[in-house]
């Protein structure tokens, strides 16, 4: 039993076979093998079925709304930098309800980690199209297909010049560990976005599907070159996997803060300071 | 005294009033100043009033007793306003034909030629200075001693040209009035020299730092943006985290996660950037968080006038969010109570773990007048928290509905926050008892609420006949309002929190006679409430909803209508 | 007759909910149905109750009848429902060893086995589905035209085995009974046959298409979603675009760019979504664009619980917004006037340029029950739009407040929007008087909605002695509990506009002697509502909360409580 | 006079010396250029400086929220797509509060041009930073100077895969007004981000600095080559103008939606079809 595991049994909402096992695995063994004590982690998510993650492994949790993973997740980290922090969710919360989270978080750098659980489809409502859904792919609401460009995230992480861009699979269980556990050392935002089978909702991007649409990036890549990584971030056919893009020495968000730097107590250690107060008030006079 | 300054945007009124606040202040005159402005960067026409008293003046008033015309245009909008009493000053050109038809006083000076002898245009408005510190008697050196203070960034050649023409207007002064023309005599108190200057901004920001606020975050929004700038001047210094979101979902979602993680945080804005957080206040509603909410109004409905005031925002904050969650609103009339009552916002959002509003609006942020102190002696900084145990757990049924609150990494436990419907640990549940006792237990958290609530102050005859009920910022103009009445059958009730509803309310309701509401809205918002909560209609509603602050004239012409003429009263008599 | 059937997500109840409520009402029963279910995809335990009656039947009811676990836990979360009268029929493994006791009437049937035997776990639904067939006298061919109609999709082979499944299980309705015990007889309607069986999605939007919509612009959201798919699906027959936008902010803006160039547009969404939709509001509100929300209620505060019904957003909808400006609320209570407050929801939005809510809830939406039509002869048509000439000005004063409204691309003026404040034209101004002017012009319009709104409808005895008040979708289940509780002295008074509020209703209220108000939400917010326009408080109060629909029993035995033992009543006896 | 010229006075509620004025001749230059009838032209703009674009010139404008720009026009669009239609706003609007908006209309490809007044900074709230200011640059908000990587709409977009990219600096009128024409007529959505000098609140990047610090892609360049076009659009120094990216043969988004096949009336020709709805109400007897 690792340590973020309940020592009773937890009835999980996820489908038999969902690819969601395999990430919480994954997410579990990746905190177990960092050796991260549990009662310093706390996971956020918005809603969906990714985003009930949290509630399967003992850890603190956010669990708030519906594509709103990443602000608090930035705030939580900014207000008690101490605190190892991973907003997790699924693709339609992270880059549809909460696009505009996923591109300023980014530019704002937090020292935190960020997994999707990219199913190519709004699970938790049924089979609806979510920004990465492929083009043609038939659901409830999109009777004719989907005819929308689907949503590249690590290109427009790549674009906004993100400090950690890496893509995995659920289906290769240790490739993923690893990659999470990269993210989760890296200092700066990390993505770390997995294909994650939905075998309820998504007949099409199956397991199957993915193993035959994804490879691993080769050993000589170099992930600081911008272009490189934009150029595997879009090339037709299959999808690269692994560290696609780190752009090293991005300050984090916590450290251009400027009251940690006198002071490193996170805020609830602080209590207010009346002498300045009665100097500010008095300050007023003249 | 009423003195108003008419210039466009990018004339550098607000500095001019700035010193001249300042000035009049320290020299032992009550002072309060307004600025009207439009949505624009350059141009257009825009006004301050600053009034200059023996006694305290708090409110923005019709009358104008000096009209300083600053640009071609600049009497168009107050051709209402300035009548044969109004003394107009300033350069010949910017005055209109009809005012120089010899039945208005006026006092010529080419404020503009003087300032291009001194340097350029830009000095006229230290001219003017000059002129009015010499009109009020202020000492040249304490004038000297403002401008240099408040231009120190100018550097010493532009400071040096604005001092000159500061000596250069006051000399002018001495010559303005004619023989037997008195110049301004307006006692001064030698302790008004010390008191603060503040203006709403400042009241509610330093009110944040008292109640141990820690982290700001907002999206820039007319009036609210005052009290973001306030917290980043202040952020090293005392130690708050500020962040400028990139849209108020993110603000407010931020802030809902500091608290979360230990935090003390604030969200300012206004009613179009409120909309947005909507769904984080159910959210705070739901995991039961703090959130402290500055809610600076202006009028709507969408972006409305963006720098104008209202106070149509009540419903709205009082009734936003779906679902079902206690929370307060405080609406403070002073600047004290700007103070005190954003303190207190904190106190109450931390220890019942809910939102609590203040509810300000763009006259209230922007009015500028001198209070005797700020009370820090009671800075509040009780905290809430509790160091966890292994066995924690974050939704804890107990008596008031209040379960003692953790944060991640401090303590043993694990702190479990969810939207969803929970049980006591914080996980999801479908459980149709555990719903209805959750439901309850925030609910039960209102009662706590009640019992603290500010209870609205009683200003005149305890056996009053009328009543007149305002809240929030309308105070001063109904007091000055009722002043020029001059009825003494007549008390006035303000609320600084509106919500809960003090219980009171229905006891002094209906000891009145009449009661009449004023509200700064167009559908007596405030009134709507206390019928829902008492039952109670109001004999009459005076209304203002043209974008500009309540007037004393504006209650006094409205109360003598309503109230018919004074009757014998009271027995007084 | 009441039937539950209790299984997991996953295991197609709502494919037997739809063959068996179709198969029962073509043979001539009355039909009820609703689903409840958590918020997961596979596993945990969801119920389907059907009510067959010689009567019409609309309501969801604590009693069981004949209860059909159909997997292991399935009964756990029914033992304060399950009765010593209530029929227990299905698998012994899923049948609780405390019901096998003897005292519970059980009807043993392996499904599972005879499903198994018949290709497949899956096939347990058809078997199930035959024995109820066979109980209830259905003809066989018309189980088996359902079960083709409904299963088309699953191609020759499975079809074919599903027909055999259900064939076996109507063989085995044959021999449950003992020889003494009755089959159902319940009577049947020859008119029931031809009726239609509706949900509440399908009368919403087919309401939508009477009104003329055209435009749909939503996020999915439980319960709201079904509206949208409805939309989908009839997109391409009936000339609608359907848009799933990235955010319910883009759905609501959308929406509101359609109504401008000349579309009719709806959203809809749920509380959560509705937050986000709420500046949108205000900002049709201000720019006076005719806008159509569908606002599916479901338990709150946050996401609160996705799947479950609530009527707790009634005052967030009247409220929400920054800034004052009408708008009208429609709380249908019948699939009937989910169907036609729908189309009246696309008059109002039009004529008045305002926007109109169609308040529904979860329970709303899914219930399902046959009515003798949905009346297409009034399919509304009319068009509010001109056609504009060169000087046309949007934002002209009128007696009413309503300008006429122009669109781009039809005549020659052009068409100025604007969330500023504006003139005539719509171009953005501070002026004050205009500023008034238009505020004043947009609450005008308020008259109007005023007297078009719907009266609520009286149910029962004129000459009342106690009046029980109930809005939207609440409307059937206190029907029944006064039914079942008999009291000829207390009518009904059913809300399906709650805002603007009748004018009637004060004097409604005044003639009761006790007036109890039933409510899905724990605080009473129409109750609320009606003392801020009238001043009358209600004497008491049943509210449920637990995410659960209001059931006739909570009625019922909520009067019994409030109304004391019935009283010798009306001169009647 | 062109014909978007109004007839009398108007007070413009700009700076003297501001960018805006001269994007707002380019504007009607490129419309008249066109020969566009202003009787089809609606624009639509949110709140801020630029957003007032609108008020200046003699067509139909829709002026909604701050933000929320491109939805309504995407909705104009699809109600009636004779209507040409122009989304016109602040970088703050279109970026910061509207960012997840951008992205979408991006995907979803309306045939609607997107003109977006770069000043970097928030004017009309008097000067905060903007997501296109430059790291350093000092505000009342950003005391010590913003640290966030500033936005890049250019790279952002074509890692969108955007149907049109192209840069413009108002200070040369002539190229704003040809790639503003090339935009309009471009099928599908455009994007023109316009540098805009704001000589108020920006005293970092005026006239001077934009002319130093841009320069005209040369001819040769391809804008059809995505890759060459990222470069371009990340590449250090001086940022370049003219059209950076052209993704031909994309559908758009009016074309994706059915109802148009069958009939070409924009939606406020069309009435309900009541034998259409009788037959759906009859179809559920059965
Ligand atoms: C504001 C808001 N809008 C909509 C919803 C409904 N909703 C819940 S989850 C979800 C989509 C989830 O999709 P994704 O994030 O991809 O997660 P998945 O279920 O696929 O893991 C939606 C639309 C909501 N809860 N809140
Ligand atoms: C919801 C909302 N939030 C904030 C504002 C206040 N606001 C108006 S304009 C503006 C920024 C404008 O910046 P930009 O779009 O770059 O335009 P500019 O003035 O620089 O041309 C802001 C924050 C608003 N009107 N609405
Ligand atoms: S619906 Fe899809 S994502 Fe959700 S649990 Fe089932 S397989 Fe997994
Ligand atoms: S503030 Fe800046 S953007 Fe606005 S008008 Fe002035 S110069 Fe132009
Ligand atoms: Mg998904
Ligand atoms: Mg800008």
């Amino acid at each position: 039993m690792g340590a973020y595991d309940f020592d009773h049994a937890v009835d999980i909402a996820w489908c038999p076979g969902c690819g969601n096992f395999r990430i919480l695995e994954s997410v579990k063994d990746a905190l177990d093998e960092l050796e991260l004590d549990p009662a310093n982690v706390v996971f956020v998510s918005g809603i969906g079925q990714a985003a009930k993650t949290p509630q399967y492994l003992n850890a603190h949790y956010f669990n708030g709304l519906h594509g709103r993973t990443l602000p608090p997740a930035t705030a939580i980290k900014a207000s008690n930098p101490e605190l190892i922090v991973i907003a997790e969710s699924g693709d339609g919360d992270m880059y549809g309800e909460g696009g505009n989270h996923f591109m300023h978080a980014i530019r704002r750098n937090p020292d935190i980690t960020n997994i999707v659980h990219n199913n190519m489809v709004y699970a938790l409502t049924k089979g609806q199209a979510s920004p990465t859904t492929r083009q043609g792919f038939v659901t409830p609401v999109q009777v004719h297909g989907v005819t929308q460009e689907p949503f590249n995230p690590v290109a427009v992480a790549i674009a906004l010049d993100a400090s950690f861009v890496a893509r995995a699979f659920a289906g290769d269980a240790r490739q993923t560990t690893d990659l999470i556990k990269k993210a989760i050392t890296h200092k700066g935002y990390a993505l770390v976005d997995i294909f994650q089978p939905c075998v309820t909702y998504n007949k099409v991007n199956t397991y199957g599907w993915f193993k035959q649409n994804t490879y691993t990036l080769e050993e000589s890549y170099d992930p600081t070159d911008r272009e490189a990584a934009f150029r595997k971030a879009t090339e037709p056919g299959k999808f690269p996997l692994g560290v696609l893009y780190i752009k090293e020495g991005k300050p984090t968000f916590e450290e251009g803060l400027s009251l940690y730097r006198q002071d490193a107590r996170p805020l609830y250690q602080r209590t207010v300071d009346m002498e300045m107060l009665r100097g500010l008030v008095d300050s007023m006079r003249t | 005294m009423s003195i108003v300054f008419s210039g466009q945007a990018g004339q550098g009124l607000q500095t001019l009033e700035a010193l001249l606040t300042r000035m009049l202040k320290r020299s032992g005159y009550n002072v309060f100043s307004y600025s009207e402005f439009m949505s624009r960067i350059r141009g257009g026409n825009n006004s301050t009033q600053v009034r200059v008293s023996s006694r305290r003046v708090f409110s923005y008033t019709r009358r104008i007793d000096l009209f300083v015309p600053l640009h071609e245009n600049a009497m168009e909008r107050f051709h209402d306003r300035i009548t044969q009493e109004t003394v107009i000053l300033g350069d010949r050109a910017f005055i209109e034909e009809q005012y120089l038809d010899g039945h208005h006083p006026v006092l010529e000076v080419p404020i503009n030629e003087v300032a291009r002898e001194k340097g350029g245009a830009v000095y006229a408005n230290t001219v003017l200075l000059g002129i009015l510190a010499g009109l009020f008697f202020v000492d040249s050196d304490l004038m000297h001693e403002e401008i240099r203070m408040i231009l120190s960034g100018l550097g010493e050649d532009r400071l040096q040209k604005n001092l000159d023409a500061s000596d250069e207007g006051y000399e002018r002064s001495k010559k303005l009035l004619k023989p037997g023309q008195a110049a301004v005599s307006i006692e001064r108190t030698a302790e008004v020299r010390d008191e603060v200057l503040t203006d709403g901004i400042n009241a509610v920001g330093l009110g944040g730092l008292a109640g141990g606020c820690t982290f700001v975050s907002s999206y820039p929004m007319s009036p609210s943006t005052g009290v973001l700038v306030f917290f980043t001047k202040k952020a090293e210094s005392s130690g708050v985290v500020v962040e400028q979101a990139e849209d108020e979902i993110s603000a407010v979602n931020m802030a809902i996660g500091s608290w979360y993680a230990g935090g003390r945080a604030l969200v300012t804005t206004s009613g179009g950037g409120y909309a947005l957080m909507v769904e984080g206040l159910s959210l705070a509603g739901c995991i039961e968080s703090p959130l402290v909410i500055h809610l600076g109004q202006r009028p709507g409905p969408a972006t409305g006038l963006p720098t104008r005031t209202e106070q149509a925002d009540l419903q709205f904050a009082l009734y936003s969010g779906h679902g079902e969650f206690p929370r307060a609103i405080l609406a403070p009339g002073t600047h004290e109570q700007g103070f005190s009552h954003t303190r207190h916002a904190f106190y109450l959002a931390d220890k019942y773990q809910v939102p609590v509003f203040i509810l300000t609006d763009q006259f209230f942020l922007e009015r500028r007048y001198n209070v005797p102190d700020l009370d820090t002696s009671k800075v509040y900084d009780q905290r809430f928290i509790v160091q966890t145990r292994a066995d924690y757990r974050r939704y804890a049924l107990t008596e008031n509905g209040v379960s003692p609150r953790g944060i991640p990494g401090f303590g043993e436990g694990r702190v479990r926050a969810d939207s969803d419907e929970h049980d006591e640990d914080g996980f999801i549940t479908e459980d149709f008892s555990t719903r209805t006792a959750m439901v309850n237990k925030r609910l039960k958290k209102l009662s706590g609420l009640q019992m603290e609530v500010f209870p609205p102050q009683l200003f005149g005859p305890e056996d009053y006949r009328n009543l007149v009920v305002c809240w929030g910022s309308s105070l001063h103009a109904v007091q000055e309002g009722l002043d020029m009445l001059g009825r003494d059958d007549t008390a006035i009730l303000h609320y600084s929190q509106v919500y809960p509803l003090a219980e009171v309310t229905a006891e002094y309701l209906e000891r009145a006679h009449k009661k009449i509401v004023v509200e700064s809205n167009a559908t007596a918002q405030f009134a709507r409430l206390v019928r829902s909560e008492t039952g109670i209609a109001f004999d009459g509603a005076i209304l203002k909803y043209s974008g500009l602050p309540l007037m004393p004239e504006d209650v006094c012409e409205g109360l003598h209508e309503k109230l018919g003429k004074k009757e014998s009263t009271h027995g007084r008599l």
